[in-house]
Order: structure tokens, then sequence, then C-alpha cells
């Protein structure tokens, strides 16, 4: 047993964390966070894959490393474009309910 | 001489680390968000200048030995700023209960506008 | 000793996961996750790519925890949507862990000597004059994914403009913090600022041959025009400012225009002119980092709250 | 090498400068011609394919896989472009602002041309489907499918109302989990074998190479891409999402859209993974695609609003394809090739046809003000050409002549016939008369003498010529022979041999 193998069991064990909070989580915050601790896992087994091919005078084979770093920032886009969404959906929902009740008083 | 420095950086960085889990044992354990920000902001900062300083010996090179205290630098101006603007905050959102309380405890008729 | 440590970081990130995971209080979870996402960078660091940990903790943990804090602080505090059914609970749990099993199975199972395309790079990084191979990557040898991912950055930002008021998504978007901002953040994005810029410029310029780059650097101006703008230093533009528009472009469509000058100059789309490879690709490097940097600043700020009226 | 694999890809994208910077008519019409260059660039791939008998092929930057990225159109891949080009096309000219739009009132029941935005979104998944069709490497693959997800999921919130931002939000975490799942899968791929170029990677899974890790990769990457495509039991974000959104916006998301992680699981299936593999995976397809015709189709009956029963069509048609998976992994040579033929052809007429549907599902509920079925009685009247390209749109789904949807159903039916599958062949048939249950019934009620006064507005004429046509189009697919196309069978199997220098 080495450090790579321990990152490559954290990984995986990271997905599985990922998956239960999908599966369980109470709102749209919590899938949205769930889906980043998911990814995490998934990119930390890549990073183990990379680290396994190191050679040719480099740590680790670049590679895996470049896809990661592309990997990271769709993760971040898709991030910032749920949390826009859900920003906007709670802001109309309030509003809904609003003049609902307005509705209600009239 | 490389014995030397090991100790030096040996005990220094493990002071550094003391005080950072004072720090951080003040934050779970304080009661109030102004003395937990008030023994982490302090504790952190003594630490973090503590392994900054164990880890000098240890820079390969001025520039590297350079770029340690810059960070150290960095992390105090950045934790002293934001520990004002947050200690501001707090006091903000007292003044702010204080006042509501004192809305609620004018008759309800009169709070609505 | 290190193996030790891997141990500790491996339990203290599975930690930080199931924190996250199992917290239910919102803002409580996303401080969770912005820890977790720094000791996922110094895993990182174990790991061997140094890249790789400064894009986690720029980006995966720094300027993703702002977002999702903004998100916090916008939604109301009782969410409406109801819990899973508490018994499907262990259910969930079994599958989950099954799935984490399976996987670690998988990732021991895999093949000795691992596969690798490191010497492929290693023979053909000289030609490209860089000294960082992942640079390299990035930025010749698969210059297409970069130069897309770019265009999903770019739409992501028009996917929030996009969720305005204003069905012209025009105007500028809400102020970050309070107004006026409080003393010392005005103190600290005048005294941060420049130093972070510089910080942020000379992750750019060694990127070329060190650990660093457009993203790394991008991440760090944004977070300073963020704290620009929390400070009170310069005004939120508004999203139809052409000025605006042109750096949001300049990254990947400069980027294009060198893959087609590529066809002149060196016969292949995304070629670089042979001899002048290292100052094209800083050019390039350049432009997307300045993109890169406006856009995720402008992710954060959100959509434009519509036209001001005079 | 060709350029205009490379064009097919950053031509659309030229088309966002203008609408970025310059104001939005001039950014409308810079798009529409930009739409009309991929429609060309994508016949003339075709055009070319189809000449030279063989795949195009493009290592981008000059280095070719596996350390670079490869791009390759082979009969598949190009038709699925020129289709999805012709589609995008007509979208965007029912969406842009035409002669009327601009004088009409505010309060008069007309449609204005869509925001800037909307042309952006098309622009970038004209870019992001060519991508999903040429390139030939996982991981830019999965670029090409999250610029996929990036441009569809605004488009279901265009108008920002209540519905349609859960819906988009509902869709955006099943896209991710499946783009998460779909990486997983590339991640193991390139664990075990190093690189993530497909031609290379069906080379060295031939020899059976990989063993259980390979096998569960691809599961992986197929569950992340059913959950993308809404494949039966992951649909279930499909029908508000696309009934949600604005008919343009509904017409590019269940015509093209979906097709882009289809067609990926056709290649997964078909070109990468090694044979004794797929016939063990086929019959799983086959039992996902079956129970999305019937249970999909069931609903779709009992559906009140119009742009939901055609939503829940589009959950239920996509299980033909799926139906194709066992058939064409059989070693029975020419049955095998018709059933892959016939899959692959339903794709194509499959996006036409219900991009006539969704276009003039729009017109008629804009006519009337609302599209439930009780009320829609006599609309036929009022909207005779949208009712007309409804109706013919829903031919192909019916599976009956002369239509795209009749030949490919044809085709799977024989190929199931002839191997014996009587399962298989019994869905399709009960497909079809589900299919034929929900159009006819919208189809009837539109052609009923009006309960009610009709109100005093006419049908967007223009606008339902364009359905019309797309119609036509689902039609004139049904010309084909019934027998394996050689077309759609060239380029395979992949390789990169005779198609870079």
């Amino acid at each position: 047993m080495t450090g790579v193998h321990l990152f490559g069991l954290a990984g995986a064990a990271l997905v599985g964390c990922g998956v239960y909070g999908l599966l369980m989580a109470p709102g749209a915050l919590g899938r949205i966070l769930a889906f980043n601790i998911l990814g995490g896992g998934v990119f930390l087994i890549f990073g183990v894959v990379a680290r396994r091919g190191a050679g040719a005078g480099f740590g680790a084979d670049p590679v895996p490393q470049a896809l990661v770093i592309t990997g990271i920032v769709v993760a971040f886009c898709a991030t910032a474009l749920a949390a826009a969404l859900l920003v906007r959906l709670s802001a109309v929902d309030a509003e809904v309910a609003r003049d609902g009740e307005k509705e209600k008083e009239t | 001489m490389s014995l030397l420095a090991s100790a030096f950086t040996l005990v220094f960085v493990a002071a550094g680390i003391g005080f950072f889990a004072a720090g951080t044992l003040g934050l779970v354990r304080l009661p109030g968000t102004l003395s937990r920000i008030h023994a982490l902001t302090k504790a952190d900062n003594v630490g973090l200048a503590l392994i900054v300083l164990g880890l000098l010996p240890q820079a390969a090179s001025v520039l590297d030995a350079a770029k340690m205290v810059a960070i150290w630098l960095l992390a105090q101006l950045a934790s002293g700023a934001v520990a004002q603007v947050m200690a501001e905050a707090v006091m903000a959102e007292a003044t702010l209960a204080e006042a509501k309380d004192a809305g609620d405890a004018a008759p309800p008729e009169e709070s609505r506008p | 000793m290190s193996l030790l440590f891997d141990a500790v970081l491996c339990l203290l990130l599975l930690a930080g996961a199931l924190g996250v995971v199992a917290t239910g209080a919102a803002r409580a979870a996303v401080i969770a996750f912005i820890g977790y996402g720094l000791l996922l960078g110094l895993a990182w660091v174990r790991l061997a790519a140094v890249d790789v940990a400064l894009t986690e903790i720029a980006i995966g943990s720094g300027i993703s925890g702002v977002v999702l804090l903004r998100c916090v602080r916008a939604l109301p505090a009782t969410p409406k949507a109801p819990a899973p059914n508490p018994l499907l609970r262990p259910l969930a749990a079994m599958v989950s862990i099954a799935i984490a099993v399976a996987l670690g199975a998988a990732v021991l199972a895999l093949p000795e000597p691992a596969p690798s395309r490191a010497a492929d790079v290693a023979t053909a990084l000289p030609a490209t004059d860089l000294g960082n191979p992942v640079t390299g990557v990035l930025l010749v040898f698969r210059a297409l994914d970069t130069l897309l991912e770019k265009v999903v950055l770019l739409l992501s930002l028009v996917g929030v403009w996009a969720l305005s008021r204003d069905p012209a998504c025009r105007g500028r978007p809400d102020p970050l913090s309070l107004e006026p901002a409080p003393a010392p953040s005005a103190f600290l994005a005048r005294v941060l600022a420049p130093v972070g810029v510089l910080v942020g410029l000379y992750l750019l310029w060694a990127g070329a041959d060190h650990p660093g780059g457009a993203f790394q650097s991008g991440a760090v101006l944004a977070a300073m025009g963020l704290l620009l703008v929390m400070g009170d230093q310069i005004r939120i533009p508004a999203t139809q400012n052409r000025g605006l528009r042109l750096m949001l472009l300049a990254g990947p469509f400069g980027f294009l225009a060198v893959g087609f000058a590529g066809w002149a100059t060196a016969g292949v789309f995304l070629g670089y002119p042979p001899g002048a490879e290292k100052a094209v690709i800083i050019a390039v490097e350049v432009a997307i980092t300045l993109s890169i940097a406006v856009t995720l600043g402008l992710i954060v700020l959100g959509p434009p709250a519509g036209e001001e009226r005079s | 090498m060709s350029a205009l694999l490379v064009l097919a890809i950053t031509a659309p994208l030229l088309g966002l400068v203008p609408l970025l910077l310059l104001g939005p008519r001039t950014g409308e019409r810079a798009a529409l011609g930009m739409l009309a260059v991929n429609v060309a660039i994508t016949a003339g791939i075709a055009e070319r394919v189809a000449q030279g008998g063989r795949a195009l092929g493009y290592a981008v930057g000059g280095f070719a896989p596996p350390l670079g990225v490869g791009l390759r159109a082979d009969g598949f891949a190009a038709a699925m472009m020129l289709m999805a080009a012709l589609v995008l096309l007509f979208t965007g000219l029912f969406a842009m602002t035409g002669p009327g739009d601009m004088t009409r009132k505010v309060n008069a029941r007309g449609s204005a041309g869509m925001p800037s935005t909307f042309f952006i979104l098309l622009l970038s998944l004209a870019c992001a489907l060519n991508l999903a069709f040429l390139a030939q490497d996982l991981f830019t693959l999965y670029v090409a499918l999250e610029l996929l997800t990036f441009a569809a999921v605004p488009l279901v919130c265009l108008e920002g109302k209540a519905g349609q931002l859960s819906a988009a939000l509902t869709y955006l975490l099943f896209a991710l989990f499946g783009s998460v799942l779909y990486l997983l899968g590339v991640v193991l791929i390139y664990g075990l074998f190093g690189t993530l170029d497909i031609a290379h990677l069906a080379g060295l899974m031939a020899h059976g190479a990989g063993g259980w890790t390979a096998a569960a990769a691809l599961a992986l990457m197929s569950a992340g891409l059913m959950a993308k495509a809404a494949l039966f039991p992951l649909h279930l974000w499909l029908p508000p999402a696309h009934s949600g959104a604005p008919p343009a916006a509904s017409a590019v998301l269940s015509a093209v859209v979906i097709k882009a992680p289809l067609f990926l699981l056709v290649r997964l299936w078909s070109d990468l993974a090694p044979l004794p593999l797929a016939q063990v995976a086929g019959p799983v397809f086959a039992v996902c695609g079956a129970a999305a015709i019937v249970f999909c189709g069931v609903v779709a009956l009992a559906q009140e609003r119009l742009k939901l029963l055609i939503a829940y069509s589009t959950a239920a048609q996509i299980g033909y394809l799926c139906l194709m998976f066992p058939l064409a992994a059989s070693s029975d040579g020419p049955w095998s090739a018709l059933a892959w033929t016939g899959g692959t052809l339903h794709l194509v007429s499959h996006a036409l046809s219900k991009a006539a549907m969704f276009l003039a599902a729009g017109l008629i509920a804009e006519t009337m003000g609302h599209d439930r079925l009780s009320g829609l009685g006599g609309v036929g009247r009022l909207a005779p050409v949208s009712v007309a390209a409804f109706g013919l749109g829903g031919l192909s789904l019916m599976g009956l002549p002369p239509s795209g949807g009749f030949v490919a159903k044809v085709m799977l039916l024989t190929s199931a016939l002839q191997q014996g599958s009587w399962w298989i062949a019994t869905v399709v048939l009960v497909g079809g008369l589900l299919a034929g249950g929900y159009v006819l019934r919208v189809v009837v009620i539109a052609l009923q003498h009006p309960d009610s006064d009709l109100p005093d507005v006419r049908e967007c004429r223009w606008r339902a010529l364009i359905a019309l046509a797309l119609a036509f189009g689902a039609m004139l697919v049904g010309f084909m022979p019934l027998s394996p196309l050689p077309f759609l069978e060239i380029g395979r199997p992949l390789t990169w041999e005779s198609v870079l220098p």
C-alpha cells in the first residue's frame, strides 16, 4: 500500500459520498455541493492515474493533469450556472407567493 | 550546521502548530463571534509567523525565503482586515437585532405599516 | 512518515466530504466545502500535480466558494423542499458504499506498469520551447479542448446573464456587499489588490516553465477585481459595456484567430509558427487570462439588474 | 486532412462576435447567416464523404492521436451533422424577427422574434453538436457534451417563469450527474489504456484487454449518456423541460440536443466496445427502450396539454434507437446491418418530424392562446398549415408511409423477425399503435367542429410554412430503399488508416 493507492481509495470514497449526497440532499443547493464532491472524487482518481503514469522526467503524466484543469473549470461553470438558477428560482417563487397573498387579501 | 537548522525548524514549527491548535480550540470553545475572531486571528498570526520563521533555514534560495515572508505578510494583512469587516458586521447585526426587539415590544398594530 | 501524512490527509478529506453532505445547514455545508477544497489542493500537491493544486484552490475552492456563499445569502433560510424519506437513508447509504467499494477495487486493479503519455509529451515538448508540460498539453497538444472550454466559460456567463429580469440583459449586477463599503474593506482593496495583481501576473509569466498559467492567474486577477468592487474602489461595470464585451471575447476569439493563423504559418489549424512558438503561446495565454479574469468576476457578480432609470 | 471538419466546429462560433458586440438585429442576421454557412459546410462534408467513399479526418494542431485530438467524419456522422444543421437553420428562421413582428401590438397574440441570447445559444449548439459528431477523443467529447448542456439549459428558461426555472434546474442537475458518470468512465479508460482516442481504443479492446474494469467504464459512460439523452428510467427531467420552453427552443431540444448523447451511445457500443460485450449490453438497452416506448407512449396518450404530449412522445421515441442494439450486435451479417441502418435512420427522421411538431404546436398554442387539448376543437380552421405540419410529422412517429419513421421501423421490424426476436417486433408494433393514438387524437380534435366561437386571429403563415417544410423533410427520408444504406456504412470500422497522412 502506497500513498498513491490511498488517494485512489479516497477518491472512490469521495465518489460514494457524492452519490449519497445527490440521492439524499434535501434541496438543490445540497445537490450542487454533492455534485462538486463527486466531481472532486473523480478528478482525484484521475490524479492517481496521472501519478501512476509518472515517467520521462515528469512527476506525473501531464495529459491527465491538463484534462483535470479543464474539468475543474467546467465544473465551476456548472456550479455557477446552477447557483444562479437556484437564486432566480427562489426569487420568482417568493414573488409568486407574495402576489398570491395579495390576491387573497383583496 | 544542518543539524542546527533542523533543530531550529523543528522547535519553531512545533511552537507554531501549538499556537494554531490554541486558536482552533478558541474558535470551537469560546462563546460569541467576537471573542472567536479574536482568538483565531491573534493565535493564527503568531502561529504562521513561527512556522514561516522555522522554515526559513530550509529555503533553497533567498528568493524562496522572501516568498515565504511575503506569504506571511499577505496573510497578516488579509486576516487583520477581514477580522475588522466581520466584527463590524457582527456589531451591525447586534444593533439591528436590538432595534427589532424594541419594535416587537411595541403593540403589533403600530409596527405594521 | 509520508504515508502517515497521506493517510491523515485522506481521512481529513473524507471527513470534510461527509461534513458537506451530512450538514443540514446550508451555510455550514458551504464553509465545509471550502475547507474540503483546500484539503483537496494539498492532495494534488502530494500527487505531484502542482498546476492542478493551484487551480483547485483558486477556482474549485476559492471562486466556487464565493459563488456558493452568495447563493446561500440569497436563498430563504428555510428551504421549502421536503427532505427525502429518511427510510431511504440506509438504502442510499448502501448504494453509495457499493459504488465506492467497486470503484476502489477498479482503481487498485489498474494495470502495472501504468500506461502513460508522459514519454510522448517529453518527446514533443522541446519543439514548443515550453518548460511546463501541463501548459504544453493545454495550449499545444490538446489546444482544441482548451479553446472550447473558453467557450464553455463564456456560455455559462451568457446563461447567468440570461437569468436577468431584463430581457435584454443590460445594466449592472447587484452590489456584492454593503454600500458604502466598510473602511477595512476599502483599506484591504487599496493595499492588497496591487500586490494580488502582481501575483496574478507572476503566475501567468511563470506558467510557461513552472506551475501556473492562465487559469490560476485569471482566478487571482478575478479575485482582486472582486476585492476592488467590495472595497468600493471600482464600480461594477454594466453588461452592455462595449469594452467589457471585447475583454470577454479576447480570449476565446484571440485563441481562435491564432488557430486560423496556424493555417498560414504552420499549415495546420491550431498549429504555431515554427520558431516563434513560445511568443505566440504566451500571447494567447495573456488574452485568455484577461478573458478568464473578467468572465469569472462577472459570473460571481451574477445577472444584471436591468437598465437604470435616469 | 479536410479543413471542412475544423470549419464545422469553428464557423458557428464566429457568429457569436456580432451577437455580443453589435445590435440585436445585426447579430440576429449574422447568426442566421452563420447557420446557413453551417448547412453548406456540413453538406460539403457529406458530399466529400459520399464522393470519396471513405471517412475524412483532421489532426488538430498537426498532432496525430493519441497525443493530439483527432476529428473524423464517417457516413453516420456526416448524416447526423447535416440533419442537425438543417434543423438549426429552420428553427433559427422560425425564431427570427420577421416581417410584421416589430409593428405588431404588444397585446395581440403574435410571436415576436426571440432575444439575442437565443441565437447565441443556437450557434453554440451548432458548434457543440458538430463537435460531438466529429470528435474522436473521449475527453473532447466530454467537452462537447458540456458545451451542449450549457447551451441547452438556458434555452429552457429564456422567459424566466417559475416552472421553466425549476425545469431548467432539474435538467441541469441530471445533465451534470450524467457528465460526472461519463467522466468517471473516461478516467478508468485512461487508467487502463493510456489513450482516449476511440480508434486506438477499439483496437486495444478488440482483444479483450481491460477485463471487467473496461466493461465497468463503458457502463458508467453509457449511464451518463442515458441521463443526458433522457432514456427511460432517467427521462423524468425531459417532459417539463421540453414542454415549458418557447416553441423554437423546444424544437431544437427535442429534435437535436438529445441526439448527440444517443449518437455517442451508438459510437460506444457499435464502434468502440468489442462485440461480445456489446452482445451482453444490447438486451439491457433494448429493455430500457421497450419500457420507454410503452410507458411514455401510454403517458403521452393521457396528456391534456399538447406540448407535454409531444414531449412524452420524444421520451417514447428515443426507445426505438435502443431496440436496435441487440439486433445490430448479433453476428447475423445482413440483418444486423439492416437494424443498424434502421436505428440510425430513425434518429434522423425523428429529429425532422419532432422539430416540425413542436414548431407547429407552438403556432397552434399561439393562435388559441393556450395548448389545452380540450379547448383546441376546430383549430384546423385557424391554423390549417400548422395542423398539416403536425399531422405530417406525426406520420413518421406512427410509422406510416411515406415517412422516414416508416422506413426505419420497417427495417427494425424486419431485422427483429429475421433474427427471431418476437418481443422486439411486438414492441415496435405496439409503439406505432400508441403513437397513432396520440397523434390522431390531436388531429381529430383539431379538425372537429368548434365548440365555441374561435378567436379572430390567424396563424403566422410564414412560420407555419417552416414547420411544414421540416415535416416534408421527414417524409422525404421515407423514399429511401428498404436496405442497408451504403452511405451510413462509410468509414466503419473506425481506423485512422488512410484518413490521416
